[in-house]
């Protein structure tokens, strides 16, 4: 054996390392696209319901369609911005938005077809909404719907005695798929059996506008069913009938009702059918809102509220309905191909309404991580759009035709931590504040053009006013440190600065490292940690002051300034003020828009005076597009809806 | 006949060769390895750029360089290497401080006048440029860059190597950063040294089963791809309890960070190790040990381990580049020495993320990179020049 | 045993060096010898002493550098070996003049098998193709006594026993039926048994093939019972050359002289060994004069000044040596 | 019979690596800060609790532990956290091949480069040949590869314009990544080869075959070669392991779609399922590969027995 | 006479090589295989055979060096038991017996000085000396052995092999034993330097009255320094007698054969003399015999050699064969 083995394991290796050569070689080459960009990651989801974050958007927008499109519309600002307005020019060929503001009809357009030929109907955007309010799909954006009336009840199975309840049974299809559903009972709940001691947790809904509480843990819902003309009463439980807690329920329990037979089902929720969310007819679509929400319609044609195909979805499954082959979308583009970490292939979906105006036939969506890489590659005529051009380099790629650069709806900050001493005194918060020369990290750091910030809420929000907080002004920040007590800085322990790993954060905590002792007289340290642990340290307090960023969903300051309430969970700066916390709150219910906007900039000056965050400076979108490349216009939010781009030489191409 | 039964005469006589023996001294194998390499150039020469390079990074805060952390973005970023000369601006500054606390000196003590220039003055001490030039300097360091105060002064070397993109003086970082490489292949190596020769020696010793198991664990750290181990345990060294514990016993990241590319390091010194001892171990001159009474310990110690250094210190001198190699690879993958710390890792790093087509700062990475190749060069040379010169077997072939 | 025949290879004042870090090694001194066809010449001398430098120069197998052939001339056949290129080296390297090594542990390939081996001096050689030569091995495996050959050629070399790993390299040597066969202490590494059995095997292939043999061994009981002359080195020169018994009988050098006598013999009583004093020489710093004076117990003044010439005895039989001193007489006074 | 008893064995002891390495990394990946689930945007609660329950997070460790173990054994390592439209396995299956093609070319680079010029260095020893030979081999050990891809992208796909910056799909693509992946192997196979090649032409059968008349090279590549191979060989499974670290570094350069983009973000992320998946098929790969030489080892060379 | 320095009793040494895979384990060898022999005080005893017959075995054994291996028998210097003692109850004992080493390159410490060599065992031992009568005990011992005392501080590679093996003999004699086992001695010298250490040998004998065990392949080595000598084959003493009697009445067909093998420096002897030709060679030694292990080679050999195994006779003259015993 060893001999054979010993005469043919050369040969062996050999073939092998040929093999897989010609293989490597052979990977599937595609035929390059009409146009390639770089998404700076690979997405995580295409599913919009699930997906969160920039590059996802860009790919979701082009594969599936919402309600309504943002879309440049008017002439460009000072800045060169083109305004973008959510327009009927999508799936939705008008809406109309009733006087209180709080029914939205939106009409879909006749034509509208998914890829497979089948119509988009209002139910398939209703079937879709209630997907991705369904606690199951546990969407991280589900509170975007909050504003709808009963979506969150829904979304968080906030259920109270005499609610409407659906109540769907333990007979899935498919079973470990949550699509299709089992059969779904709608009645009336009569009885909640909690523990007690989590009774008065779970009754406290969350008034942050992210959801929160509901019922999880043992509960035996007692519903009542209208079946036919009498009613049948059962008791259910989302658990298993047999476990401990929940017979430990029942032994507690010492009400009328009979628990004997005790009926394990999926889901217990809030009736949908008494959600705000209707199909009125196969092409009008009803929202009803809690509170008229001016910035609806952005959400409207945000792209979680994408609808999804509900008959490949049943048929394939929470996640391979994604794939291609499977999947059937109704944006301008189908996915034709997906490599992870590679590339996504689009191709211009002939059924789509507006085909003949797509432009673009093919499309490559690239992943590439690397700044210095994707610069590369666009110098090299191998990317059409490089949506993150290292900034070391934008001083020298500004004059440059190719570069697009804008101010957008996105800002730097650092969070204070204002429970750690001496970082709880405003004094010296503002001080540190008025340390840093902005200017300067924003002239010879960042480089790209990016304004300094004095305020949360980026310029150029329609109708707000921002609220600043104290300039660069290190005579005015050394006496407020001696207010505080802390003359010249001394008596104040290291400052920690905390940020992520990368090159950039690094620097900007270097350059105030040096601002701080040079300007304040004190120490700093910095502390480096990778993204994971970096998240966790944030969220349960273990820093000092840490770098920040945060990107507007949409264009309304609401935004940037409703995650400082108390304890909001992306606050994490232990900060709380009662003004501010009312305020949101106000804003919330305020109809008149002029008023809203005063509210906000009340509460924004608030913020700015507690300072439990630096701004620092307020990004700009950077990108370098390709000259032949039409239709890309800067805007506020950095959007650049793909079937809008066309490109000079068109139908040359192939 | 055993010596106390001797003669005097014959004591003497033999006392007096005794004197004589000792006017003549054998050439142990060392020094005739070190004859040896004295012969092989290239390997002198690395080991003499070797010592260069150590000193220097030694004496680093003695040396009048500029500030390794010192930004001047506004008006130096990204110079190209020039002659341009820099001050550091103490003595001014300190001139400035002496003549307030002269005229403060002029005022009453206790007007309002005087208190104002007090004040003045200790908010000039506070905010020295001392503290943002120098991050934090330990108690080894601060004599020595006090010393080149005083030495120096105000002067500083140009800017021969240029300036990064915060307007920081590239030659000082790059001297600054062979401090942490050096240290952290040094260190690292030695950690690596310990581990695995006690590892290896332990196993080929004892042998039998106690051997398989040891080398069956290392055949299974072998298949660890350790990149993944590092992440995890920086990770873990930095949620709060644990950093809590490190900083009561004053131990940095840096040097967790040092211990643990070392602890990654000892595998394959481990299985060198261990070969030589089992070949070492049935040599004759072991045997001979135990048949004149030499304990496990005398034997292993006196016997075994000076003979192991030889190869030893020739694996040394590969592990020393491969593990600075490591930190640079984890810098690149922004899990190396964190700031203000520098290591060559780092530099060559941000200098290769400015190689580019549109602009190259080559000097970025010119320097650092030389830096950075020179000595694993010359570790490498060196190493070659110890094997041959320990292996005389080989060379005259 | 006289020759009446030509000398296949005659030696002429070989002169090799070594260039080694501490300075120049003359391990061959001007070293003249004849080799005839058929018979078997004895090399005797101690570690050091030149023999088997001497036998590489002849296969051209001297590793230059450090090594270099100083001068001389090696005669095959009337044709100067010394001065073949790389090519023509090759034709007579293992075809006309083949070697067998000490140590058979380490002179056959361990990745090879012996087939292997085996083989590729025959095609090379004999332009055999593969089944042929190995044919040609197998064959040739049976005649120097390896039972089993057909099986075991496919074996590798530390599969086999010492005695059996000698059998193969003589096989391999003699594969090409040589007219020269450079054994260097093919014995030396084996057991006495064993070494019986490899001595008889390379008589009867002497008488076999014809082959002259050049026997190097520092044993005299070997030269004793293999040899038809002999030439004794010491220190990198010829010291005395005749026939073996004329050696044995008559030794004219001290340095024979002394090996004989120092040689334990089982056969005899147990008288005390006499040794020769002194350490080897070291071929950096030989002594002026006579290498071996330091040693030697009959020295004389001169013999510290003058390197002695190699002298002809003329007699019944030719008998070189190289020593001021007659020590015929003077040795039977000492040993009476 | 020899060699199928050692491949169990070995299959036997990687069954024991694969298992600790599970375990230890299991708990270490919990044991640390930071989870799956957090992202820039906190969740709430409900949300995270709802996730929790879906990836089986909110289970008892213990029970999590049991539970991915058997999910292990049956070779299903889950869905992924961060990529949610696919499978560990799915994501293994596209990025091994890449990673795999590219980490072999580069071996077949780094073999091919280092072992000629080794063997001409060791037999033209002291010549130029020999010294520039050497010298780029000591730059490739002592240039990081990352520096090594910067440099080459300059030259290569600027100044020459020969190859593209990135990307992966032909054989343009793969060019310079393998090379950068093999260069530092190549350097240091070129001075192992040479060494061995120098000490295995010592041997005294390499005089025998000499002496049978064999020409010079003949000598060095059929008796030679395989000595000096050894060395080479017991090199590899260290440098299989450099090779994927070093992949990792070349697969964010080049964009390369391989495993090593996955291993590195996943354990940042705190991807627990793709970092097991990744984590295990990487020792798997290692441990394979550590056989694999074992096995080449005592096939070149007769007289080791397999254990 | 009194109680011999050395009594081996029916010594037995196994090794039980490593097992490999799943198989059946492998047999054990059997270096030593029942060995038994007195050592007098002040005498030598010759062990010789071929490699492999557990010679240098039955040295490490008597030695107590051997471990990891299967032993029985008895072992009993100057009348303690031996055998049985571990690594540190055996320390006290080292110092009655001591070993010179075959290879003189490699049995010194390549890292130590001489003068340290010598030294060592006085240290290890204890022997109390203070540090200069220690180191003028190290040049009176360079002095005996015959080594220039000026050269203490010189390290092993600057000597050649003969010098080499006189520093191993002044180490072995430091601490004055009663018993030097040699293991093959001489046989890695030069013909002219092995004749001056073992004359060097014998001399000490006389000088110190130092008991031998001497072990060699070399039949006329041995007969030169020996005063009993026995003959190993395959792990056993197959002939054990006075050296004069063996050398010249050799009994056993395998000690005649071997005798007969060896050459003589003597052309006119190797031709008269008449060879015992033995086929094969020594088979190996995991073998177990029910006969007589030399039956397959022996050309006297009986049928009754392959199923009988013969006893080592109780005269003087011992010899191991059937063909001496009556039965």
């Amino acid at each position: 054996m060893v001999r054979i083995l010993r005469k043919y394991f050369p040969v062996f290796l050999l073939l092998i390392a040929g093999i897989s050569v010609v293989w490597a070689i052979n990977l599937g080459t595609l035929p390059p696209a009409d146009f390639v960009f770089n998404n700076g990651t690979e997405v995580k989801t295409i599913d919009p319901a699930k997906a969160t974050g920039v590059p996802e958007g860009r790919v979701i927008n082009a594969l599936y369609e919402g309600l309504l499109r943002s879309v440049p519309d008017g002439e460009p600002d000072e800045l060169g911005r083109t305004p973008t307005k959510p327009k009927a020019v999508a799936m939705a060929d008008s809406y109309q938005v009733s006087e209180d503001g709080t029914v939205y009809s939106f009409h879909i357009r006749e034509n509208a077809n998914w890829t497979n030929g089948d119509p988009v109907t209002a139910e398939d955007f209703a079937w879709s909404w209630m997907r991705f309010l369904h606690p199951e799909t546990a969407s991280e954006y589900n509170y975007q719907l909050f504003y709808v009336k009963n979506a969150q009840k829904f979304a968080s199975v906030d259920l109270h005695i005499g609610d409407p309840v659906e109540v769907e049974m333990d007979d899935r299809p498919v079973s470990g798929q949550m699509f299709p559903r089992g059969t779904v009972r709608r009645g009336t709940l009569l009885e909640l059996i909690q523990p007690d001691a989590d009774e008065e947790h779970a009754e406290e809904g969350g008034d942050d506008g992210h959801g929160g509480g509901g019922i999880s843990g043992p509960a035996l819902f007692v519903v009542e069913f209208p079946s036919g003309d009498s009613t049948e009463i059962q008791v259910v439980t989302t658990q298993d009938p047999t476990d401990q807690a929940i017979q430990s329920l029942v032994d507690s329990y010492h009400g009328e009702q009979d628990l004997t037979t005790i009926t394990s089902v999926q889901h217990v929720l809030f009736d949908f059918d008494h959600v705000g969310i209707k199909a009125k007819s196969l092409h009008d679509f009803e929202v009803t809102l809690n509170s008229p929400t001016p910035y609806f319609p952005e959400l409207a044609a945000f792209y979680p509220l994408h609808p999804v195909h509900r008959g490949s979805l049943e048929k394939h499954g929470d996640r391979e309905f994604t794939k291609p082959g499977f999947i059937v979308s109704n944006g301008p583009f189908v996915l034709r191909e997906r490599r992870i970490r590679d590339r996504l292939r689009l191709v211009k979906n002939e059924h789509y309404w507006n085909a003949e105006s797509v432009a673009l036939n093919s499309i490559d969506v690239l992943a590439i991580q690397s700044e210095t890489t994707s610069l590369n590659m666009f110098l090299n005529g191998q990317l059409d759009w490089d949506t993150k051009p290292p900034n070391t380099l934008v001083p020298m790629l500004r004059d440059r035709d190719e570069f697009v650069s804008t101010p957008f709806l996105a800002v730097y900050f650092y969070r204070i931590n204002t429970s750690k001493p001496p970082l709880d005194n405003p004094l010296v918060r503002q001080a540190l504040n008025m340390g840093i020369d902005k200017k300067s990290i924003v002239d010879n750091i960042v480089k790209g053009g990016q304004v300094p910030a004095r305020s949360l809420v980026p310029p150029g929000m329609n109708g707000h006013q921002s609220s600043f907080c104290g300039e660069y002004n290190p005579q005015e920040a050394q006496r407020l440190l001696a207010e505080a007590g802390f003359p010249n800085g001394k008596g104040l322990p290291t400052i920690e600065i905390l940020y992520n790993t990368a090159d950039s954060h690094r620097d900007i905590a270097e350059v105030i490292q040096q601002d701080w002792k040079k300007n304040l007289g004190i120490n700093v340290s910095l502390r480096n940690l990778e993204w994971g642990t970096f998240l966790d340290t944030l969220r349960i307090g273990d820093y000092m002051v840490s770098r920040s960023g945060w990107i507007g969903d949409y264009a309304d300051p609401n935004t940037f300034l409703d995650m400082w309430v108390t304890d909001g969970p992306n606050n994490q700066t232990k900060w709380s003020n009662a003004f501010y916390d009312e305020g949101i709150e106000r804003a919330k219910y305020e109809p008149d828009p002029a008023k809203r906007m005063e509210i906000f900039q009340q509460i924004e000056q608030k913020l700015m005076d507690e300072q439990p965050i630096i701004p620092i400076y307020f990004y700009v979108s950077l990108n370098m597009v390709n000259i032949r490349v039409h239709g890309f216009s800067a805007n506020l939010q950095d959007v650049h809806p793909l079937h809008l781009l066309s490109l000079e030489s068109d139908g040359a191409e192939d | 006949m055993p010596i106390p039964n001797q003669p005097p005469s014959e004591l003497e006589r033999l006392a007096a060769i005794l004197q004589e023996a000792h006017d003549v001294h054998g050439v142990s194998l060392w020094a005739d390895a070190w004859k040896r390499l004295k012969r092989n150039k290239a390997a002198m020469i690395s080991l003499w750029s070797l010592l260069t390079i150590v000193l220097l990074a030694i004496l680093t805060p003695l040396l009048p360089l500029q500030s390794p952390i010192y930004q001047d973005v506004k008006n130096r970023e990204l110079l190209p290497p020039q002659w341009e000369g820099f001050s550091l601006g103490i003595k001014q500054y300190d001139e400035e401080t002496a003549r307030l606390i002269a005229e403060a000196d002029l005022q009453v003590a206790g007007n309002a006048k005087h208190k104002e220039l007090m004040t003045e003055v200790e908010a000039r001490e506070q905010k020295h440029p001392i503290n943002l030039y120098w991050n934090d300097p330990n108690f080894l360091t601060k004599p020595l860059i006090s010393l080149r105060l005083l030495l120096f002064g105000d002067f500083c070397i140009p800017s021969i190597f240029g300036t990064d993109k915060l307007g920081r003086d590239v030659l000082s970082r790059v001297f600054w950063g062979s401090r942490i490489s050096l240290a952290c292949g040094f260190i690292a190596t030695l950690v690596s040294l310990m581990i695995g020769v006690s590892y290896g020696a332990i196993s080929g010793y004892m042998g039998g089963w106690v051997d398989n198991l040891m080398m069956r664990l290392v055949d299974v750290f072998y298949s660890i791809p350790f990149i993944f181990i590092v992440i995890f345990i920086m990770s873990f060294l930095s949620s709060p309890d644990v950093r809590e514990v490190l900083q009561e016993y004053h131990i940095g990241q840096i040097h967790v960070f040092f211990l643990l590319i070392g602890a990654i390091y000892w595998l394959t010194m481990a299985r060198v190790v261990r070969g030589q001892v089992i070949s070492l171990k049935n040599e004759q001159f072991v045997e001979a040990a135990k048949t004149i009474g030499a304990t496990r310990m005398q034997i292993v110690f006196r016997h075994l381990v000076p003979n192991v250094m030889g190869i030893v210190i020739v694996y040394l001198t590969l592990t020393i580049p491969a593990v600075i190699r490591f930190e640079a690879f984890l810098s690149f993958l922004g899990m190396g020495v964190e700031a203000p710390n520098i290591s060559w890792g780092l530099l060559v790093n941000e200098g290769v993320q400015v190689i580019t087509i549109i602009k190259t700062y080559w000097w970025m990475i010119a320097f650092s990179g030389m830096a950075l190749a020179t000595t694993l060069f010359a570790l490498n040379f060196l190493g070659d020049g110890v094997r041959d010169a320990l292996d005389p077997k080989l060379k005259n072939k | 045993m006289s020759h009446s025949t030509e000398p296949i290879l005659q030696i002429q004042n070989l002169q090799v060096e070594f260039h080694t870090d501490s300075g120049v090694v003359r391990a061959v001194n001007g070293v003249s010898f004849d080799l005839y066809p058929g018979e078997t010449l004895g090399i005797v001398g101690e570690s050091g002493s030149g023999k088997s430098v001497t036998n590489l120069s002849l296969m051209g197998l001297i590793p230059q550098p450090p090594g270099k052939i100083a001068g001389g001339k090696v005669l095959y056949n009337g044709q100067n070996l010394l001065e073949l290129n790389q090519r023509q080296w090759q034709q007579v390297r293992g075809k006309k003049i083949a070697m067998i090594f000490q140590d058979p542990m380490t002179a056959l390939n361990p990745f090879l098998t012996v087939e292997e081996q085996l083989i590729e001096v025959t095609m090379l050689h004999m332009q055999l193709n593969r089944a042929q030569a190995t044919e040609h091995a197998i064959e040739i495996l049976r005649k120097v006594g390896i039972p089993g050959a057909e099986k075991r050629i496919r074996d590798y070399p530390h599969q086999f026993s010492g005695g059996m790993r000698q059998r193969v390299m003589i096989a391999m040597a003699i594969s090409c039926q040589p007219d020269i066969l450079i054994a260097d202490e093919p014995t030396t590494a084996l057991d006495v048994t064993i070494q019986a059995q490899i001595l008889e095997l390379m008589k009867s292939m002497q008488e076999e093939f014809g082959t002259a043999i050049i026997f190097i061994t520092h044993d005299l009981g070997v030269v004793a019972s293999i040899c038809d002359r002999v030439m004794v080195m010491y220190a990198g020169r010829k010291v005395e050359q005749s026939t073996t018994r004329e050696i044995f009988r008559q030794p004219r050098h001290p340095y024979t002289v002394g090996l004989l006598n120092s040689a334990p013999r089982w056969d005899q009583g147990e008288d005390d060994l006499q040794a020769i004093d002194g350490q080897p020489p070291d071929l950096l710093n030989l002594p002026l004069g006579c290498s071996f004076n330091p040693r030697c117990q009959f020295v004389q003044d001169s013999c510290l000044q003058d390197t002695p010439p190699l002298v002809a005895l003329e007699g019944e039989t030719p008998h070189q040596h190289a020593c001021l001193q007659d020590i015929t007489q003077t040795e039977e006074d000492h040993s009476s | 019979m020899q060699v199928l008893t050692f491949l169990l064995k070995r299959f036997g002891w990687m069954i024991i690596t694969v298992w600790i390495v599970f375990t230890v990394s299991f708990f270490l990946m919990r044991q640390i800060p930071g989870g799956p689930l957090n992202g820039e945007r906190v969740l709430s609660e409900a949300v995270r609790a709802r996730l929790e329950a879906r990836y089986n997070l909110d289970a008892p460790i213990s029970e999590q532990y049991f539970t991915h173990l058997w999910n292990t054994v049956r070779l299903d390592f889950g869905p992924s956290f961060k990529l949610q439209d696919y499978t560990v396995n799915e994501i293994l299956a596209q990025g091994f091949p890449v990673s795999a093609a590219l980490g072999i070319l580069g071996m077949v680079f780094a073999i091919t480069i280092g072992m000629t010029s080794g063997v001409v260095s060791a037999v033209r020893r002291n010549s130029a040949y020999d010294y520039s030979f050497m010298m780029m081999a000591t730059l490739g050990i002592a240039i990081p590869n990352f520096v090594l891809a910067a440099m080459l992208i300059v030259i290569f796909v600027f100044n020459l314009q020969m190859f593209p910056a990135a990307g992966w799909g032909d054989l343009n693509q793969i060019i310079l990544p393998a090379f950068c992946l093999g260069a530092p192997f190549a350097g240091y196979i070129a001075r192992l080869t040479r060494t061995g090649m120098l000490e295995v032409l010592g041997n005294d059968y390499i005089r025998t075959a000499y002496a049978k008349g064999l020409s010079p090279r003949t000598v060095v590549m059929k008796h030679g070669l395989r000595g000096a191979l050894l060395p080479v060989v017991s090199y590899l499974g260290p440098a299989i392991a450099g090779i994927l670290t070093g992949s990792l570094v070349l697969e964010r350069i080049f964009v390369i779609p391989g495993m090593g983009s996955h291993f590195i973000e996943a354990a940042i992320q705190r991807d627990y399922t793709l970092a097991m998946g990744a984590l295990l098929t990487y020792t798997v790969l290692l441990f394979g590969m550590n056989t694999l030489v074992d096995l080449a080892y005592s096939i070149i060379d007769p007289r080791v027995k397999l254990e | 006479m009194s109680t011999p320095l050395l009594q081996v009793r029916d010594l037995k040494v196994h090794f039980k090589p490593p097992r490999r895979g799943f198989g059946k384990a492998p047999a054990a060898i059997r270096a030593v295989d029942g060995v038994s022999f007195d050592v007098e005080a002040g005498q030598t005893l010759g062990l010789v055979g071929e490699s492999g017959c557990g010679k240098s075995t039955t040295a490490r054994a008597v030695l107590n060096l051997i471990r990891n291996a299967h032993r029985e028998g008895e072992v009993i210097l100057d009348g303690t038991q031996i055998d049985h003692l571990g690594e540190a109850a055996m320390r006290p004992y080292r110092a009655k017996a001591q070993m010179v080493f075959q290879d003189p390159f490699a049995s010194l410490n390549p890292r130590m000085t001489v003068g340290k060599i010598i030294r060592e065992p006085m240290r290890n031992f204890g022997l109390g000396l203070s540090d200069q009568d220690e180191q003028l005990e190290v040049i009176r011992l360079m002095e005996l052995v015959g080594i220039n005392p000026r050269y203490m501080n010189r390290y092993p590679h600057e000597f050649s092999g003969g010098q080499r093996q006189r520093i191993g003999i002044a180490r072995a004699l430091a601490v004055q034993p009663q018993l030097i086992v040699c293991d093959e001695a001489v046989s890695a010298l030069d013909v002219s330097i092995q004749a001056q250490v073992i004359n060097l040998l014998m001399d000490l004998q006389q000088k110190l009255g130092v008991a031998y065990v001497f072990i060699s392949h070399d039949l006329a080595v041995v007969r030169h320094i020996a005063n009993r000598v026995g003959v190993m084959y395959l792990g056993r003493i197959v002939e054990l007698a006075s050296s004069d009697e063996l050398y010249r009445d050799p009994k056993h067909p395998y000690t005649k054969a071997l005798l007969s093998a060896a050459p003589v420096p003597d052309p006119d002897q190797n031709v008269s003399q008449k060879r015992v030709k033995l086929e094969g060679e020594v088979p190996s030694p995991d073998i177990v015999y029910p006969g007589c292990p030399f039956a397959d080679r022996c050309p006297e050999v009986l049928d009754q050699c392959h199923a009988v195994a013969p006893q080592l006779s109780t005269e003087a003259h011992k010899v191991s064969c059937l063909l001496f015993e009556d039965f």
